[in-house]
């Protein structure tokens, strides 16, 4: 990111605080990985339903577990979920993106646009259920199913780009030099989508965690371990028993990390203004 | 004789992220019925934000506009807005802009977004805006007028589009039109029809028009009078033949030192003047020109010069030729 | 017209690789009924039986022609589970769908657009900020959260009580609106933020078009500049979006609610094809899905021609 | 529900301003309806599928049965229904044969000549059997009369041609069945009170082939008005036979029954309610939500809901708010829960190698001691649930009250000193896999279940979830022996405790319903001699026994049986049961409209 739009950035209260709350998260999910923090998650600590207290800030679930570690743990998931996710989707992305946007309207260009739509006109949740088939419902099975779904956004508008890269003059020049198409690509193309690339790994990002969580409250996310979603899942049960614990744990975290992001996002495109992504 | 418009002391600020800078810097002039004035300066002065001021089409928040009155035909429409404001836009006053190309709206034909005009501005049924249109289409020189109407504004030449918008900047018969630029993106022979036109209104219904450009010799040809803008502000103001005939501001004598002269004998530019024009975000104080100017003294930096009368025109200079 | 010929082409390109992903995916890699329909202590024997049955024996290629043929003449079979003809229960779910989606589904692109044009005439006023923040908010939200929560606000004793937890007895307009209202809140809060934002950045550019100054420089009321100038210039890209959200709104959209709500529809159907491994209706809905979508491609470049006089000429 | 509907035609005049006239939604018709609810829905409606309590639920009221239970007679007795009497069996046992009654129809249908419903005949009773033995009806009930009725079997395997006659399954003439046995069958009349048994007619299975599962052809007391995946609607079958109800058959007990109103029933003539709606309502809070709604006359109370339905435990006494409203009944599920170990994996199971068996025999042992069913009845079963040593619930005779509780007792010191003896440490303990299908409560009873071992220092790393989006899913996994640890539940089929001990008879292993693959010599003879015998004082000692030998291998964390809270309207008059007796009942809900108003 450039100094200009680092000022730019700086000076857009949202965005500051949108990547504040982010930060906030991360900070979480690295706690909870390097096991500092919601360690406790699975020990039954209390009674069923026991009400928030000081012992369990956010009183205890059906079995009796501390819904404030479950909670935390949560967030690592859905943090660890949206950058495997992010990180993948968004290099797939790039990669054939910019390889059918460089090939122009040749045969690579065809395929990849042909699978982009293919896996578009695909109901997702249907696609994640039959990836979670296919994989035997392998842990990575919801991973998977996202990644192969998200690329695509990212795929298209890479490609544009590079297709008006392409033309410049510095790449004619490149070409001039007689460096090969994969060198300019990754020496002169690329590095000028990276704004985008930016933006779009935010988006991807709010998605993922989105997904993450609607997917482990039907059952095709999160296997062993506990999620925003899964805690949903129970809440949808409880809630209309009169337990809110779950659900007000879970959806007030969701909220405010998708909320961070999303403010992160708008900041970022305005810093960087490549025009509002569109979701 | 009485003039048709009057701007007094018409000032424009940009709001742009908390600074706010002045683009147009209390100015005044008037422009009579029948004949045509000239606004001169170099791009990024302020001419296009001046007209665009006039027919109250900067809004709040990103714009500020004041005046001590904008009068067309003596009443004051710098204070109206909204109903009242828009009765006026295109009836009494109307605009020729400098894009034709993308100044009208691809998706419709230029029948219809005439006909619109005539609709909003004079009760006829359809049909008899329909003629209208068709007249005034012709008026313009439109041979086919039946096709032109029919036409998509992509499927006509810059010119032939400009003319249209001449159509219907006059298909009202309004008082005054600014025509802003209306021949800089044209072929030479487009910018004669376009001027030719211009010139007819004048005659016919005694429209008052403010010719907008940076071009000296289409402001000499084609207007009486003259008003020379730099930064904002008017530094000089006088009849066509008067000014260029004999230049009082150091600035409008080194615009008329760039025009060529036709023929070989001379070199095409003579003693430009030096340096460049501030950005309206950091103007110098006092005369923006001062820098600029050889006969440039410390008065002339510490406060704006006010015009005054010199040779038939007015002067905004401590020290004019 | 050999622009349509490439379309259709396409099309048909688009087809064939739905069918083969969804068919590897859900049918060959996919759920397997037979234990449901073993009875208790079955033999490997029976097994195998059930299976053949199933015609889960045959080669791939074969069950693959027959997935192809089984779309193109709309013969989709019997489910696996209830044996009533896969095409009878998408008669009977897909008309509900449409009922409870469509209300929620135009709403919300609807007030999408009005706010909007709000947003965009008004540009960097206060109401402009509002409108975008409340769209950021309105993003940040899960559907999942934004179902739970209208249940118990409005369907429960917790709440104001007021509509149905689940169920879908609709006789007449009263009962009708008795049951879509809160699937149609629901809907309408999830999209709006999205399709606020979307449109607010379209309508923006189109407002700041050299064309509008002039429409106003002749007068032109605001009404008539944004219904009938801005908003037919920016068609196409909402066209675009609605027709794209069309086949997803309707299977993995309602599919969300329905299960929630318990609305027997076509998300219903699919959801519990999935979790009784009801192959013939799994394989149908993702077929079907497909078609609907290479459609709103092919029907949508055409609106484009009909839309812009730009791209007649091509 | 007014107070609903102004909700509802406020929001209209929000949304499309305003809509005059209101009707109550659900129709408000002059007839009598009975709302039922279901945790889940029936997938299929052909009897020979009706493997579901859901299925069985509705198949037996669209379908006659041979026999039925008592209506209120409990412990529950079997009752002639389509059958005239109770079958006359031979002195060797070998030869059973039962008379039908005369002059039943079946519903018309354009399957039938000129669509009116024939006569119900005996060989009906043959073909529907011999339905279960086609492969392509992908039957589901065979398994209860495999290897019973004289060639049967073979007449299978030589493709199932029903114009071939089964030499032990004969229509003697149009109202006269014959069954022949293989070797006694003290349980055969139970099997002809299940939906399983039901008779179909040959040209309904001819002319709609699988569709049958979705349009049913019976001669049941209700007909199929129509169905989706979240309601059925039913509604009386006008030319159902005309039995007069008698208190005195169906076992009425004033003492325990005095206050349910079921006199007004003496001498009416069932089915008594115009129409049925059963509503499928997988989500429990949905379901209780949707019944304090009113919009349900009955429900089996979900557990999450326990605490606000009921005032106290022991006895169960329901709170004051809902006293006026409701009936309130509490019946102990013929079935039981437990958690089994798949025996036939070496990691936990039998081991050719003797050592590693007893340690594996330890280790089960150790773990059956650590679970702790106090605390597994008291969060998913309110405390209410009947925690029993072995697999002999309390519902069947059988079971003995005096069997030592040491087996269902947790004793974590005796646990550990298992392990510790066995050499078992956190490092060498195996790795197991325990199963089960998507749900969150099954996800809770799992995370319970490992929070359970981790407390005699079973690493929880080392106990794996294993998760199937489907219980089919899930059956494969563990009849392909891919599951360690099977939790899993058994309802009764029939109310002989033979059903249960035949989870664990070896040749029942799985893919069998004897998933723990448990196969002990002894109990596989014991329970041979015991199949032809009849419930007695002798059969009751050889089960018993078995049920020591089950627990003394450990072999099975065992087990529990929940208590079901049954609540209906006040204005319903009924005895509803979950369990036998299935869907039967449905036929003598009535509704007292001397209070017509709906709730």
């Amino acid at each position: 990111m450039t100094g200009t739009a680092w000022q730019r950035l700086r000076d857009n209260g949202p965005g500051i605080a949108g990547l504040c709350i982010v930060l906030v998260f991360a900070l979480v999910a690295v706690c909870a990985w390097s096991g500092l923090l919601g360690q406790g998650w699975a020990q039954v600590t209390g009674g069923r339903w026991e009400s928030a207290g000081p012992d369990h800030w956010f009183g205890t679930n059906l079995l009796g577990q501390d819904i404030l570690a479950r909670t935390l743990q949560g967030a690592a998931n859905a943090i660890e979920t949206g950058l495997i996710v992010t990180v993948f989707s968004i290099f797939l992305g790039a990669a054939l993106g910019a390889l059918s946007g460089w090939s122009g309207r040749g045969w690579p260009d065809e395929l990849v646009l042909w699978i982009a739509g293919v896996l578009d006109s695909i109901p997702f949740y249907l696609f994640a259920a039959a990836v979670a088939y296919a994989l035997q419902g392998h842990e990575w099975s919801m991973h998977v199913a996202m990644i192969v779904t998200f690329w695509t956004t990212t795929a298209r508008i890479v490609r544009g780009e590079v297709m008006r890269i392409k033309s410049r003059e510095f790449v004619e020049a490149a070409r001039a030099m007689g460096l090969n198409g994969f060198t300019i690509v990754l020496r002169h193309v690329l590095p000028n989508t990276l704004h985008i690339l930016v933006v779009q790994a935010t988006i991807t990002f709010v998605a993922a965690i989105k997904t993450e969580v609607i997917l482990s409250f039907l059952g095709l996310g999160v296997k062993d371990g506990v999620s925003w979603g899964l805690m949903l899942a129970e809440s949808s049960q409880e809630v209309l028993a009169g337990h809110f614990g779950n659900f007000l744990a879970a959806s007030i975290s969701l909220f405010l990390l998708l909320m961070g992001f999303n403010l992160l996002a708008d900041a970022l495109q305005d810093a960087l203004d490549t025009g509002k992504v569109i979701r | 004789m009485k003039p048709v418009l009057e701007v007094r002391e018409l000032s424009v600020r940009a709001n742009s992220s908390g600074v706010r800078h002045r683009l147009v810097d209390n100015v005044s002039f008037s422009i009579s019925a029948g004949q045509a004035t000239g606004l001169v300066g170099e791009s990024g002065c302020g001419k296009t934000i001046t007209a665009l001021a006039i027919m109250g089409l900067l809004k709040e928040p990103a714009f500020t506009v004041t005046a001590a009155a904008i009068e067309l035909n003596g009443r004051d429409i710098s204070r109206l807005g909204g109903r009242q404001q828009r009765a006026l836009l295109g009836r009494d006053i109307a605009m020729v802009f400098q894009q034709p190309g993308t100044a009208l709206d691809p998706v419709f034909t230029l029948g219809q977004q005439i006909t619109r005009v005539i609709l909003r501005h004079r009760n006829e049924t359809r049909k008899q805006a329909r003629q209208t249109m068709l007249q005034a289409l012709g008026k313009v020189g439109f041979a086919d007028a039946e096709a032109f109407a029919a036409a998509y504004p992509h499927e006509l030449s810059g010119g032939m589009r400009q003319l249209a918008m001449i159509a219907m900047a006059t298909v009202c018969r309004p008082a005054v039109v600014l025509a802003d630029e209306p021949t800089t993106a044209l072929d030479p022979g487009a910018t004669a029809l376009i001027l030719q036109q211009l010139k007819r209104l004048q005659a016919d219904h005694g429209t008052a028009v403010l010719l907008i450009s940076h071009d000296l010799a289409v402001i000499r040809k084609n207007c009486r009078d003259a008003m020379i803008m730099y930064c904002g502000r008017i530094l000089e103001a006088n009849g066509a033949g008067a000014l260029f005939a004999r230049p009082r501001h150091p600035y409008t004598a080194g615009l008329l030192a760039c025009i060529p002269r036709i023929g070989p004998r001379r070199p095409a530019v003579v003693d430009a003047i030096g340096g460049q024009v501030p950005a309206m975000t950091d103007l110098p104080s006092g005369c923006h020109f001062a820098p600029r100017c050889e006969r440039a003294d410390p008065t002339c930096s510490r406060a704006a010069p006010p015009p005054e009368a010199l040779g038939g025109g007015t002067v905004a200079c401590y020290r004019p030729l | 017209m050999p622009y349509l010929a490439r379309r259709l082409l396409h099309g048909i390109a688009l087809l064939l690789g739905v069918t083969f992903v969804s068919f590897l995916l859900m049918v060959y890699f996919g759920p397997d009924k037979t234990y449901d329909l073993v009875g208790k202590n079955p033999t490997p024997q029976q097994i195998g039986e059930v299976r053949h049955e199933l015609g889960y024996d045959r080669p791939f290629l074969q069950r693959y022609g027959d997935y192809l043929r089984q779309l193109l003449t709309l013969d989709l079979g019997l489910s696996d589970s209830s044996g009533e003809p896969v095409s009878a229960m998408l008669e009977r779910s897909v008309p509900v769908s449409l009922a409870l989606v469509l209300p929620g589904f135009v709403l919300g692109n609807l007030l999408g657009l009005a706010f909007a044009m709000l947003a965009a005439w008004y540009r960097g006023s206060w109401l402009d900020k509002l409108i975008t923040s409340a769209s950021v908010v309105g993003m940040s939200i899960s559907f999942l959260i934004i179902i739970i929560a209208l249940q118990v606000l409005l369907c429960t004793p917790y709440g104001l009580n007021l509509f149905p937890v689940r169920g879908w007895k609709v006789e007449g307009l009263a009962s009708y609106l008795y049951y879509v209202t809160v699937p149609t809140l629901a809907l309408v809060l999830v999209t709006l933020g999205y399709n606020t934002r979307y449109y607010r950045a379209i309508v923006t550019t189109e407002a700041e078009r050299d064309h509008v100054r002039t429409l106003r420089a002749f007068g032109a009321s605001p009404v008539e500049i944004m219904f009938r100038h801005v908003l037919k210039n920016s068609l196409i890209p909402i066209l675009t979006r609605v027709m794209f959200s069309v086949p997803l709104v309707f299977v993995s959209g309602s599919l969300l609610l329905e299960s929630y709500f318990g609305i027997p529809g076509i998300g219903q159907v699919t959801f519990n094809a999935i979790t009784s491994d009801d192959q013939p209706v799994l394989k149908a809905v993702v077929g079907l899905t497909g078609v609907l979508f290479a459609l709103a491609l092919s029907v949508n470049d055409l609106l484009y021609t009909k839309v812009d006089p730009r791209l007649t000429e091509r | 529900m007014l107070k609903k509907l102004q909700g509802a035609a406020l929001l209209a005049l929000l949304m499309l301003g305003g809509c005059g006239q209101s009707p109550d939604p659900g129709g408000k018709v002059p007839v009598k309806i009975y709302r039922h609810a279901l945790d889940g829905a029936p997938a299929s409606l052909d009897p020979a599928q009706a493997a579901s309590i859901y299925a069985n639920f509705i198949v037996v009221n669209l379908y006659d049965t041979l026999y039925r239970y008592k209506y209120l007679a409990r412990p529950y007795r079997l009752q002639p229904n389509l059958a005239a009497a109770m079958p006359q069996i031979s002195d060797d046992g070998l030869t059973v044969t039962i008379r039908l009654k005369k002059g039943v129809h079946f519903v018309d249908d354009p399957a039938f000549a000129r669509g009116k419903g024939r006569e119900v005949t005996a060989g009906d009773f043959v073909y529907s059997i011999e339905r279960q033995f086609d492969p392509r009806t992908r039957a589901q009930g065979a398994w209860l009369w495999q290897h019973r009725i004289v060639g049967l079997d073979e007449w299978k395997t030589r493709g199932s041609h029903y114009d071939e006659e089964v030499p032990g399954l004969r229509a003697l003439d149009e109202h006269t069945v014959q069954i022949r046995l293989t070797r006694p069958f003290p349980q055969l009349a139970h099997t002809l009170a299940q939906g399983f048994s039901a008779l179909v007619p040959r040209e309904a299975v001819e002319k709609y082939g699988l569709q049958l599962a979705s349009h049913p052809v019976g001669s049941g007391p209700f007909k199929l008005l129509q169905r989706d995946g979240s309601r059925a609607v039913l509604v009386r079958n006008p030319d159902y036979r005309k039995e007069p109800f008698d208190l005195a058959t169906e076992g009425y007990d004033p003492a325990t029954q005095g206050h349910l109103g079921l006199e007004a029933l003496q001498g009416r003539f069932p089915p008594f309610v115009d129409r049925l709606e059963i509503e499928f309502i997988t989500e429990d809070a949905a379901r209780w939500n949707s019944f304090a709604a009113g919009e349900l006359h009955f429900i089996k109370v979900p557990v999450s809901q326990f605490d606000n339905v009921l005032s106290q435990r022991n006895p169960l006494k329901l709170s004051a708010q809902y006293e006026g409203l409701y009936h309130f009944a509490a019946s102990e599920e013929a079935g039981l829960i437990y958690t089994n170990f798949n025996m036939a994996d070496k990691r936990i199971g039998y081991s050719s190698d003797p050592v590693r068996n007893r340690r594996n025999h330890a280790l089960r042992c150790a773990m059956v001691k650590a679970f702790d069913w106090r605390r597994r009845n008291e969060i998913f079963f309110y405390d209410i649930g009947r925690v029993f040593p072995g697999i002999i619930p309390p519902a069947v005779p059988e079971y003995d009250p005096a069997e030592d509780r040491g087996y269902t007792r947790r004793d974590l010191a005796r646990a550990r000193a298992l392990l510790r003896d066995n050499h078992w440490t956190a490092d060498n303990l195996p790795t197991l896999d325990y199963g089960f299908p998507n749900s969150v409560t099954e996800r809770q009873i799992f995370e319970q279940f490992r929070n359970f071992m981790s407390q005699i220092g079973y690493p929880p790393e080392k106990i794996r979830p294993m998760i199937f989006a489907t219980y089919g899913d899930y059956q494969r996994a563990y009849s392909q022996g891919k599951v360690t640890l099977i939790n899993s539940s058994w309802t009764m089929d029939y109310p002989d405790a033979e059903n249960i001990m035949q989870l664990y008879y070896g040749p029942n292993a799985a893919p069998g319903s004897n998933s723990a693959s448990y196969d002990n010599p002894e109990y596989n003879r014991l329970f041979e001699r015991a199949a032809s015998m009849s419930e007695s004082p002798e059969r009751t000692r050889i089960y018993r026994r078995m049920n020591r030998l089950l627990m003394h291998d450990c072999a099975t964390i065992s087990g529990i049986s929940r208590t079901l809270l049954f609540l209906w309207d006040k204005h319903v008059i009924m005895k509803p049961d979950r369990s036998f007796l299935g869907g039967y009942f449905l036929r003598f809900v009535d509704i007292d409209d001397s209070a017509e108003d709906e709730p």
